[in-house]
This record gives C-alpha cells, sequence and structure tokens, in this order.
C-alpha cells in the first residue's frame, strides 16, 4: 500500500482502500504482541476506517502502542497491511492533534529521532534520548527519570558503547533540503 | 569478495560491538567490506510512523549512493536498515514516477537496482560448506535458542528471506558448526524493537517471554542478527532481572559472534567482552 | 459528444461465441449503454483468429480492432484462446513491420459474466481511437504497396 | 444467387423502442440476394415462425436472416422454423439487434444505423451458407464412473438399475471413498460406514456394474456416445479371482509399521493389506515400496501362507481398454494440506499453526479416524503423540478456506457443520473435555443444520469464539493457540491439548490431468467447471462427461449424492436415443492444396486431424494430407488460423463469410 504524506482527506481516501477488503477476521489482532495493552485491537481500528470513523481510529492510543513487528501484515489472509495502516493512523493523528496525551511520549521520541537525522544525517542517541527525556519532563509525561539512564551511561561508557558527539554525514545541507522537499519538519514543542 | 557495507546508526552507536564481530567475522572468510560513502539514516520506524515519504526518501538516498559507486550489493547487518531498504526497493520497482520524484528529492538518480542482504545471506552467500571447512573449533558447547524476531523475515513480501512462519536459516548454519540449537517458540515473535527508550515496559515484557521461553527449553544462549534484538535482550536484561524478579543470565551472541567462534577469533575480538551479559 | 468533430470511429470486434458474445449479450440484457462503435463478428473462438482476419479488418474501413475472447482457463475448447494468445506474439511483430499502428488492436479476455467490463472495453477503446483520428494512414500503406 | 428472407423483429417495444424496424426492413430489401424483408411484432411466437414459413413458401426462399435477439437465446427456434418449411436449418442466420443494440444504444439514429450494418452483415454471411447435414453417431450404452465414493457409487447404481452397464473406476484399493472413513455424519448423527458399506456391496455384487479399483484413467480417446477410455490397473500383486479374502497373508506380514493411508497416518498397516475391514472388494493388495520380497527379495511370508495362492510377487501394470458412450466425473476431494511450503503452484501453508511439527495438531479427517468405531483408537478420542485423553481441543474453521493471501479464496461449505459435529463427539465421549471452536462466520444452510450448530453450542457446550487463530506453538505438552474474540473485543489464549484444523477442501490430487484427457475445463483451485451455473449443473462443455460430487466444488453428502443422481439421469437421458446429432459447423480441409504440414494436428485440442494419403483412381499414391475427423471436430476453429496453405476451412464461420462481412460494411 502506497501512504503519502498528503493532507487530510486524500490520506484518509487512500486508508479507506487500504482496508477495503478487511473481513474482519481478526488474524491481526490475534497475533499482535501489544493487543492485551490496546484500547481498541487492530481489528476495530481498521473496522473504524471501514466506516469513515477515521477520526476515532487516530485519536486511539493503540496506534502508538504498535510496535511495527509486521505480524499483522504478514499473516492478513486478505492482504491487508494492517501495519502500514496503523502508520498511517499515526500521521493522521499528529496532523490533527488527535494523538492521546498518554502516548505522546512516543510521538515525542519519533520527532526527536527525525529531527537528529535532519541535523546531522544520522542519530545522535546521547543527543537524541537527552532531547527526548528533557521535552518529556517539561511535557510533565510519565517518562522514566533521567539519572536512571544517566547510571547506564558509565556502563555503555565503560564498553565503549557511548558516543558523546555521534557522526555528521558531510552534505547536512542535503540532508535538510531532503527533509523539506518531504515536507516533514517536525515540530517543535 | 567484497561487498558494499551499510552500517547504519547502530552499529555506529551503541551497538559497535555488533559491527566489530561482523567485520571481524566477514574479514576471517575473506569478505571485505566497502563502506556506503556519506550514508544517511535509514529513517527507521520514526520515519514510516510519521511521513511515509521521508521513509522512502532516506533509503532511496543510500541505494542511488549504491548505484553511483557501482555496489551491486548492499550488506545491512541490521534488519530494521534492510527491511527500510528492501521497502524503499519494492516502492520504487515498478513505478517510475516514483523513481522520478525521488531522484529529484535525494538529488541522485535512483533505479534501487542494488541487492539488500541481511547478515544470514552474507553466511550463506559465503557458503555454509565453506564456512564449515575453515571452521577450527566446533561449537558443540552451544545450546543456542536462534531468534529471528520481526524484521528478519517479516514481511515475507519484502524479505523474501526464509520461512517467515518457521525459519530454519541460521539453525541450518550454526548446526553446521557443531551447535546444537533448541526448538523454541518465541522465534519469530517481537521483542519490542526500537519502543527501548519510549516503552520500556513494553520492551521489558516482551523480553522477558522470550528469554524464559529461551531457558525452559534448554538454551544456553540466545543468537540474534538484529541490534535492536541484542539491546533488549542483552543490555536490558538486568531490568528484565528486576522487574520480574528471574536472572536469566542468557548470553546474547550476534550470529556472526558463534560463526567467529566457530573460526577460532578471541570473544575480545568479536566483542563478546562488551556485551552486558557475559560468561 | 467528441473532441474530433463528429468523427464516429468503426470498430470491428472478433469474438468468441462462448464468453465475450455472452458478455455482450450480458451487457444488454442489463441494459448498459455503451457508443454504437462496434460491429460484431462472431466466431466459435479466438483460436480462429489469424493475421488476416485483422489486416482485412483494416483493409474494410476498421479504425481499430478488438479481439475478445475467454480468460486464460476458461476457453470452451479448452486451449483456444491461449493458441490466440501465443500467435499473436508472433504476429504482432509482423504487423508492426507492414507499419499498422498497434495501439489500434486491442485484446482483452471477457468472460459470459463480464459484461459491465464489455461496456466498459468498448466505451474505452472507442474514446482512444477517438483520440487517434479515422486510420486514414492505413489506407495510405495499402496505396503506398507496403 | 441466394433467395434469402429477413425477418425483422419489433420484440415488442424491446427492439421497436430504439431502432427504426421498418427501415430496417426496408433498407434489407434491397441487399443482393434478398427476395423478401418484413418486420413483426415478435418473431419467436407461433404465428411470427408461420409468418417466416410461409414466406419460405411462398418466395421460394433458401436461406433465412431473422434480425431479433441474441442467437443464444432463439437460433435454434429459428432454425427450426424454417427446416419446417424446408429450408436447411444451417442456411439461418440471426442478427442480434436487441441484446447488442436496442438494449443498449438509446439513440434512435445510432441504433437504427447499427442495426442495418448488423442486418448486412448477416445477409453477407446468409449468402455464402452451404446446407449442412447434422453429425450422427451411435451410442454406445455404457458408461464410465470415475471415482468410486459415495457420488459414483450412487451415480453407478442409479444407473445400473436402470439397465446399463457401468464401468465403475476407483484409485484406491477400495471403493467408498471419503465417508468410508468418517465416524458420524451431520445433522443426524448415524454412523457414516453403516449407511455407506451396503452401498459399497450393492454396487460391488450387481451385474450390470464392473469394478476396477486400484485403477486410473490412463488415456481417452472418442467423443460422446463412443468413448475408448485406457484403463490402467495398477499391479496388485494378487490375483483377485483366485483370493478368497481370508486374511491370512496380512495376518502374517511382518513389516507391520506401515502408516495408514485410510487412518491417515494415524494407524499403521501391515505391506500386504486392506485398507479397512469393510474394503470392498475384500482383496488385500501389496504396498511394493513397504514389502520385503518386493524391495529385499527375501520374505515371501503371505505367499507361502496363501491357500488359494493367489499372491503374485511379478504381477504388472495392465491397461485395459473400456468402451463407453459417456462418462460420470466423480473423483471427490482431498484436504488442503497446511504444510504446504511456500508458494507451490500458487498455493502456500500455515507455517504458524504447526501442522507437520506438532503431532497433536491434526486435521478435520484425521479427528474424524480418532472419532470412528473402527478408527485407530477405536473411537476413543487419544491424542497422536502419548495417546492421552485431551482435556482441551481446539477446532481451527477456515484454514486454507477464505483466506486468498495462502492462494484459496473459497469457502468450503462443510466445515462450519463438521467443526460443530466435532465439537459435539468431543463432548459426548470427554465429559470435561473444553471444545472450543474459533470461526469467522457459521455457515449452517440447510435442513436441520443450524439446529444442529446451536445444539452444538446451547447443548453441549462448545466455546464458539468469533475469530481467526494467529499462532500456535507448544509448551511443555501443551498447545498455546493465540487467537482472538473480535465480539469481545480481546485477544485469546487458549492452552489446548490438542488442535484440530479444518483444512479447505481441494479436489483431489490430479483432477486437472484426467479433465485435459477428457476436454473438460476447470477453474482456478482445479474445481470441474459445469457448463451453466443453475440449468446444467452436471453437464460439462465436453459433451457426454458429466460431473457430481465435490470434483466439482465443495460439497457435503447429501448435495454430492443428490448430483450424482442428476448426473445419472442426465446419463440415462443420453441413453435413452439410439443415435446422436450434433452441428455440422466443423472443419475440413482441402486435401489438394494441403501442404501436409500438420499444424492443424498440433493444434487440434481434440486429436482430431488425422493424417491421410491421396491416391488417384488407379490407388497410386499422390500426396500426403490432413483430414479432419468430423466425430471428433468440435469445430473451434484453430486449425484454421494456423494453417499456412490456408487449406481448411470452418463452415458456419468461413474465410470469405468473414470477408464477405467484413465488406458489406463499407
Amino acid at each position: 500500500m502506497e501512504i503519502l504524506p498528503t493532507s487530510g482527506k486524500a490520506l484518509d481516501a487512500e486508508v479507506e482502500r487500504a482496508v477495503a477488503a478487511c473481513y474482519q477476521c481478526g488474524k491481526c489482532s490475534a497475533g499482535c504482541p501489544m493487543a492485551e495493552a490496546m484500547d481498541l485491537l487492530p481489528n476495530r481500528l481498521l473496522r473504524l476506517v471501514q466506516l469513515g470513523r477515521i477520526d476515532k481510529a487516530a485519536a486511539a492510543e493503540a496506534p502508538w502502542l504498535c510496535v511495527s513487528c509486521q505480524t499483522c501484515t504478514t499473516r492478513c489472509p486478505q492482504s491487508v497491511d494492517c501495519a502500514a495502516v496503523l502508520d498511517a493512523l499515526r500521521q493522521i493523528a499528529v496532523g490533527r492533534g488527535l494523538v492521546p496525551r498518554r502516548q505522546q511520549r512516543t510521538l515525542l521520541f519519533q520527532q526527536a529521532f527525525l529531527e537528529s537525522i535532519r541535523r546531522y544525517g544520522r542519530v545522535h542517541e546521547v543527543e537524541l534520548i537527552g532531547r527526548f527525556k528533557t521535552r518529556a519532563l517539561l511535557g510533565d509525561l510519565n517518562v522514566p527519570l533521567f539519572f536512571k539512564d544517566a547510571l547506564l551511561a558509565p556502563r555503555l561508557y565503560r564498553r565503549g558503547k557511548l558516543h558523546l558527539t555521534g557522526e555528521t554525514v558531510r552534505d547536512r545541507d542535503l540532508v535538510a533540503r531532503i527533509f523539506a522537499r518531504c515536507r516533514a519538519e517536525p515540530e517543535t514543542t | 569478495m567484497e561487498i558494499g557495507y551499510y552500517p547504519g546508526c547502530a552499529l555506529h552507536g551503541s551497538s559497535n560491538d555488533y559491527e566489530t564481530s561482523v567485520r571481524a567475522c566477514l574479514s576471517a572468510l575473506d569478505v571485505g567490506l566497502k563502506e556506503l560513502d556519506d550514508w544517511l539514516c535509514c529513517g527507521a520506524s520514526a520515519a514510516h510512523s510519521l511521513n511515509h515519504k521521508l521513509s522512502v526518501a532516506l533509503p532511496a538516498r543510500n541505494l542511488a549512493l549504491a548505484e553511483r559507486d557501482g555496489m551491486a550489493e548492499l550488506l545491512a547487518p541490521c534488519p530494521m536498515c534492510s527491511g527500510a531498504l528492501l521497502r524503499a526497493k519494492a516502492a520504487l520497482h515498478g513505478d517510475a514516477r516514483l523513481r522520478e520524484e525521488m531522484g529529484e528529492i535525494i538529488e541522485l538518480p535512483v533505479a534501487g537496482s542494488a541487492e539488500v542482504l541481511n547478515l544470514v545471506q552474507i553466511f550463506e552467500r559465503a557458503g555454509i560448506e565453506r564456512i564449515r571447512e575453515r571452521a577450527v573449533r566446533t561449537l558443540e558447547d552451544y545450546r543456542p535458542a536462534c531468534y529471528y524476531g520481526c524484521l528478519l523475515t517479516r514481511p515475507p513480501q519484502t524479505t523474501r528471506f526464509d520461512d517467515c512462519e518457521q525459519p530454519r536459516s541460521m539453525e541450518s548454519l550454526l548446526s553446521a558448526l557443531g551447535a546444537e540449537p533448541v526448538d523454541w517458540a518465541f522465534r519469530t515473535e517481537c521483542c519490542g524493537a526500537g519502543m527501548t527508550v519510549a516503552r520500556e515496559e513494553t520492551v521489558l515484557e516482551l523480553a522477558h517471554r522470550i528469554l524464559s521461553d529461551a531457558a525452559a527449553r534448554g538454551a544456553n544462549c540466545l543468537v540474534v542478527a538484529c541490534p535492536m534484538c541484542h539491546v533488549n535482550l542483552d543490555m536490558k536484561q538486568a531490568d528484565v532481572a528486576r522487574r520480574f524478579a528471574v536472572n536469566h543470565q542468557m548470553i546474547v551472541y550476534y550470529l556472526s559472534d558463534l560463526v567467529g567462534l566457530a573460526l577460532g577469533l578471541s570473544p575480545e575480538a568479536l566483542g563478546v567482552d562488551r556485551h552486558f551479559v557475559v560468561r | 459528444m467528441s473532441q474530433n468533430n463528429g468523427f464516429d470511429p468503426k470498430i470491428i470486434a472478433y469474438v468468441c461465441n462462448w464468453c465475450t458474445y455472452l458478455g455482450a449479450d450480458l451487457a444488454g440484457t442489463n441494459r448498459l449503454e455503451y457508443p454504437a462503435s462496434v460491429r460484431i463478428i462472431r466466431l466459435p473462438c479466438t483460436g480462429r483468429i489469424d493475421f488476416h482476419l485483422i489486416v482485412k479488418a483494416f483493409e474494410s474501413g476498421a479504425d481499430a480492432v478488438l479481439v475478445s475472447g475467454c480468460h486464460p482457463g476458461d476457453c470452451h475448447y479448452t486451449a483456444g484462446n491461449f493458441h490466440a494468445r501465443r500467435r499473436w506474439t508472433l504476429f504482432r511483430a509482423l504487423l508492426d513491420v507492414l507499419g499498422i499502428e498497434m495501439d489500434r488492436i486491442h485484446f482483452t479476455w471477457i468472460s459470459a459474466a463480464e459484461g459491465r467490463k464489455w461496456q466498459e472495453v468498448v466505451t474505452e477503446i472507442t474514446e482512444k481511437t477517438k483520440a487517434l483520428g479515422p486510420y486514414r494512414a492505413y489506407r495510405r500503406i495499402c496505396e503506398g504497396g507496403a | 444467387m441466394a433467395r434469402i428472407g429477413v425477418f425483422v423483429c419489433w420484440c415488442g417495444e424491446n427492439i421497436a423502442r430504439h431502432v427504426d424496424v421498418e427501415a430496417v426492413a426496408s433498407g434489407a430489401a434491397t441487399l443482393p440476394g434478398v427476395r423478401t424483408a418484413l418486420s413483426y411484432k415478435y418473431m419467436c411466437s407461433e404465428p411470427g415462425q408461420a409468418l417466416i414459413r410461409r414466406k419460405i413458401a411462398e418466395e421460394g426462399l433458401d436461406a433465412v436472416v431473422v434480425s431479433a435477439c441474441s442467437p443464444h437465446m432463439h437460433l435454434r427456434t429459428f432454425r427450426r422454423a424454417a427446416e419446417g418449411a424446408g429450408v436447411n436449418p444451417y442456411r439461418v442466420e440471426m442478427a442480434n439487434i436487441r441484446e447488442h443494440c436496442s438494449w443498449v444504444h438509446h439513440d434512435r439514429g445510432e441504433a437504427t444505423a447499427k442495426a442495418a450494418d448488423l442486418v448486412r452483415m448477416a445477409v453477407a454471411k446468409a449468402r455464402l451458407d452451404r446446407p449442412l447435414e447434422p453429425i450422427c453417431v451411435p451410442v454406445a450404452r455404457r458408461v464410465m464412473v470415475v471415482g468410486g465414493g459415495v457420488a459414483g457409487i450412487q451415480a453407478a447404481l442409479d444407473v445400473a438399475d436402470a439397465g446399463h452397464q457401468v464401468v465403475l473406476l476407483e484409485r484406491e484399493p477400495s471403493i467408498g471413498g471419503k465417508m468410508a472413513g468418517l465416524s458420524e455424519t451431520f445433522p443426524t448423527l448415524d454412523c457414516s460406514q453403516c449407511i455407506l458399506t451396503p452401498r459399497m456391496v450393492e454396487a460391488a455384487q450387481h451385474p450390470n456394474i464392473t469394478l476396477h479399483t486400484y485403477s486410473e484413467v490412463e488415456a481417452v480417446e472418442g467423443f460422446v456416445g463412443n468413448f475408448r477410455v485406457t484403463v490402467r490397473k495398477r499391479a496388485r500383486y494378487i490375483d483377485v479371482d483366485r483370493c478368497t479374502g481370508c486374511g491370512q497373508c496380512w495376518n502374517s506380514c511382518p513389516s507391520k509399521k506401515n502408516p495408514s493411508e485410510f487412518d491417515y497416518r494415524l494407524g499403521q498397516r501391515t505391506a500386504i493389506y486392506i485398507p479397512f475391514p469393510q474394503a470392498v472388494p475384500a482383496r488385500p493388495v501389496i504396498d511394493k515400496d513397504a514389502c520385503i520380497k518386493l524391495t529385499k527379495g527375501k520374505c515371501g511370508l503371505c505367499a507361502k501362507r496363501c491357500e488359494a495362492q493367489a499372491v503374485k510377487f511379478d504381477d504388472e501394470d495392465r491397461l485395459v481398454v473400456e468402451e463407453v458412450g459417456a462418462v460420470v466425473v466423480a473423483t471427490g476431494y482431498r484436504l488442503y494440506d497446511p504444510r504446504t511450503p511456500a508458494a507451490a503452484d500458487g498455493i502456500s501453508g500455515y507455517g504458524e499453526y504447526g501442522y507437520g511439527k506438532y503431532a497433536d495438531v491434526i486435521d478435520s479427517l484425521q479427528f474424524e479416524r480418532l472419532a470412528s468405531a473402527s478408527g485407530p483408537t477405536a473411537g476413543e478420542i487419544r491424542r497422536p503423540s502419548d495417546g492421552a485423553v485431551p482435556k482441551s481441543i481446539v477446532f481451527v474453521s477456515c484454514v486454507g478456506s477464505r483466506d486468498p493471501a495462502k492462494g484459496l479464496s473459497y469457502c468450503s461449505k462443510v466445515c462450519c457443520m463438521y467443526n460443530a459435529k466435532h465439537a459435539m463427539l468431543y463432548r459426548h465421549k470427554v465429559h470435561d473435555g473444553a471444545a472450543h471452536v474459533f470461526y469467522m462466520d457459521v455457515r449452517a444452510g440447510g435442513k436441520n443444520y443450524d439446529e444442529f450448530v446451536r445444539r452444538a453450542i446451547e447443548q453441549d457446550g462448545a466455546r464458539y469464539h468469533r475469530g481467526r487463530v494467529s499462532k500456535i506453538t507448544e509448551r511443555e505438552g501443551k498447545l498455546i493457540v493465540r487467537g482472538v474474540d473480535t465480539l469481545a473485543g480481546e485477544a485469546i489464549t487458549v492452552e489446548a491439548d490438542m488442535v484440530v484444523l479444518a483444512a479447505a477442501i481441494r479436489p483431489a490430487e490430479g483432477v486437472e490431468r484426467l479433465a485435459q484427457k477428457l476436454g473438460v475445463g476447470y477453474d482456478a483451485f482445479g474445481f470441474l467447471s459445469e457448463s451453466h451455473p443453475k440449468l446444467r449443473p452436471v453437464e460439462t462443455n465436453a459433451a457426454g462427461v458429466f460431473v457430481c460430487g465435490a470434483c466439482q466444488g465443495p460439497k457435503d453428502i447429501p448435495e454430492s449424492v443428490a448430483q450424482a443422481s442428476a448426473a445419472a439421469a442426465k446419463v440415462l437421458a443420453l441413453f435413452s436415443r439410439d443415435e446422436l446429432s450434433r452441428d455440422p459447423e466443423i472443419a475440413s480441409v482441402n486435401e489438394l492444396t494441403c501442404a501436409a504440414c500438420f499444424a492443424c494436428e498440433r493444434s487440434c485440442p481434440y486429436g482430431a486431424v488425422e493424417r491421410a494419403e491421396l491416391r488417384n483412381g488407379r490407388g497410386e499414391f499422390l500426396k500426403r494430407t490432413a483430414r479432419i475427423n468430423p466425430g471428433l471436430c468440435m469445430g473451434c476453429g484453430t486449425c484454421v488460423a494456423v494453417c499456412p496453405s490456408k487449406s481448411v476451412d470452418l463452415d458456419g464461420y468461413s474465410e470469405t463469410q468473414v470477408y464477405a462481412m467484413l465488406k458489406s460494411l463499407t
């Protein structure tokens, strides 16, 4: 399935088309490692999309619990790309401000991740985690305290696994241009 | 034999023990790695979660670099990276308009022609028989639980690798080297992948299930071919122990670690000493 | 109705008796309207169609030719449609050499159950042929003695 | 010059509303060869037909064009009408100005112009129609029934009881098919073997039935009324005429540990064996791959014990030819194999269910054997791995069925019913056992069917979960079944002792090859194609070949039996005539111009092209030539298209006729 980050209704139509074949067997939900934690099971998200209630599906917590393990997509008898539908629901939720408060931290992390790429072309782990945790704390989100990771740092450092600076690509402007063309400036909070 | 190499951020970051292992092991097999010049991050799950176009553009840029530099094959030891590259390849294949659009976005023409290989495939390429001949010691003390996780085999339409429900490729390789892989239930279950930081509790729960089943089946180590699996099962094992009050002390090897050990490399040369759980 | 100032294309359709002819019948039963551009020549099977029939259709002033039979595996005569398909790949080159415009020749599979597909195919081919205009060039090919 | 009459039908308002029928008629009157042209309100009505007959007589017509509806609707009607007035029926043409014109073009001008064109084409064709005589062939009143399951047995008995000869062919060593291995049947729970075995015996003892077991169709020649079927009788290593079925041989056979096909590998059999005690014929067969004598040259114990001296270690396959007038295909089904490796002929398996990996994940036919009193556990539900009585069983519906991703999109139709039956039988036998059924929809259409399913749920306590199962793993002797109940909105994990997969119904192995030999079509899944899904449900497009039972599509026992009787009725209708006639619109060779390249022979799907020699009056060889056997040619015309010297033509669709039709449009 091809989901393009186009605006509102066009993406809705893409997603609706993608789930048209779903016959609600629930195999996606049956195999989902996160099913127990989800407020709405994947098959119900797909059903809501089929009924045109995309906003309700996008406002659920479940899409943010998805770990993108592709089990649903792999086993779907109707070849619905369920994981991609959940990706699209996340994008719709971000676009419409529907991300549930409890799931903001996942969004924050992924935004911080993209921002790191935009700046350096590669991920700077230390900066990424720092940025994520700071923002999460500022946003008063339920995130384990910073010092827990700080405790991990020396252990990583001892193993030569901690890089305070991280790598940077030569052509950073190019990366910025790619991001601009994909219209994906991570929103700064 | 020399092939293109796309390390990805993890192998140049906190999973550099994986890179050490892959390089040492492949070098012992006379497989040279030529690192892709000025590669970009593949975007990982953040890109396909938040911006579909970016999730094609970033790997497309890397595919384009490989094409520009004449690399027909590209090893991506991280399945998140290889998955992203393969997804982009699939999207570009047979869609001239997308190829054109992407070419403009990434400022390089791209066809998506480079073949993307995971670590297991490199070993298969090198030849299991040849590896067996070069082995200087048997792995008979090892009863590994081979852990494929999600992205090595899924979704099968994209990865086209092994049987996604009952994979055998790691077992075949390690059995050939004398190891006795155990049969267990969690070979293709998910460990939480890149959610380590964002959703730690999820990762601990999933890692706990995996470690417990491996232990229950009599495995004395786990074998992975993914940096995220390693982080969640090795680095986080202490947290699992604390949370669930069960200390498995399960050593988690990269596949290249065990192959390297069979080839006579030292644990230090393979970076095994830098794991969190050590013997 | 069209942008080609009233050009009504003439299309010869060679269809098999058992699938496409019945598909066209079904379009009628379901009252599915489509352009009155097609003249059907009913044959037992598309396996009957050869190079000459296509050339002759153009000779008689057709602006396009449609060949339509059963879906693969559905042939009333087991494999006639398959023979037609295989032969088509052979004489396509020959037609090409003769200078016949290949976008005036259409192959489809339409089953007895696909009345709507018949409607769609005829509509689409008619529009395409309108866009191409009358096949005057063919007459030139003949006159040029190619 | 032809003397053609053109008759334009109004079809009430159906044609006349959009086509100016008067104008079409008057235009037709001016066409070359047309003697008369007129229109009438309903040509197919008796007065309409009388009009045609009258005009034929008055004008001395020798050909007729009826401009009306589709030839598939009324060509036969008008041919009969014309024939009644002395016109050769193959000189009747139709112009389809209803389905192809008035019903689809509502601009009166355009519709009328097209109708006029269609009439012009039909007239051009009619001018060149040759008078033809129908092809007549005698009928051999003997039928071959391929497949000796319940459908084949029913069809064979019906035809035999009506007094005709039947050859009943069965691939396995015994007739009985799948039904012989079933436990009890829904929705009555009567014992499957109890109702079937008397019919098996009846078939074997019927004076009109010749039984070939352990036999397959090798080749088919001929056509309706006159088939020559070559049958391969596989080496049985037993002289069935001498054998008394005493059992000394199989009781003495030392090779005992061979998986039993009849028990679907849950039981074992000897190398010389009868598949099950009630087998018909009650004659053993030797499995040549398991027999110690045949593989190693030693042993031969069975032969020593056989007082009838019926064991023949030097037995070989034999070919016998049976001449029959009709064939009934009743080859039944096999179960989809959930172990199917990825993408074998577009169908892949369920690695996620671990069938073949976990001994206690079995398929539904295996469960039938476990539940059967004659089965390997004598009807006790015991699981294969350790023989323990399972305290919890999960029944999984739609394994393969309704799963386009695995390559099978259709519903197998019978599984919902037998799942309910299995759950019921299990609960009857293991009172404290838990029966879980995962389903997507319960499809229980049929007399007393839904009531049966409700009984399983309400009275027998089967627990139904609406949803598919995603994965089955094994832990400490338990099968961990991960599924969902979408009605509860929850993912569910069931710890089961055994799992039964309701695997899809697929046509029997090799049915495509048989279909090709018979010229019968089949769908993408290999199910044989009936002629018409509603009105010709047991006929096929190969004249004289009929289908019944699950080879045509998934169906249960009552439906298979009903269809078998329907097929038998069609055979009997065929046998009620002395000879058959069929349309003579077939190919013919101009033997003088034929270059004897035999491209036509290679392209003919019916083997109707023969090689012949042309000789002069003194019998001297002139040339070789292709020749069409009119008994075999079905008139597809493929040979016409491939002939490089344009020496083959097809009556009714000749080269000159097509050209004339094209020319009539210029």
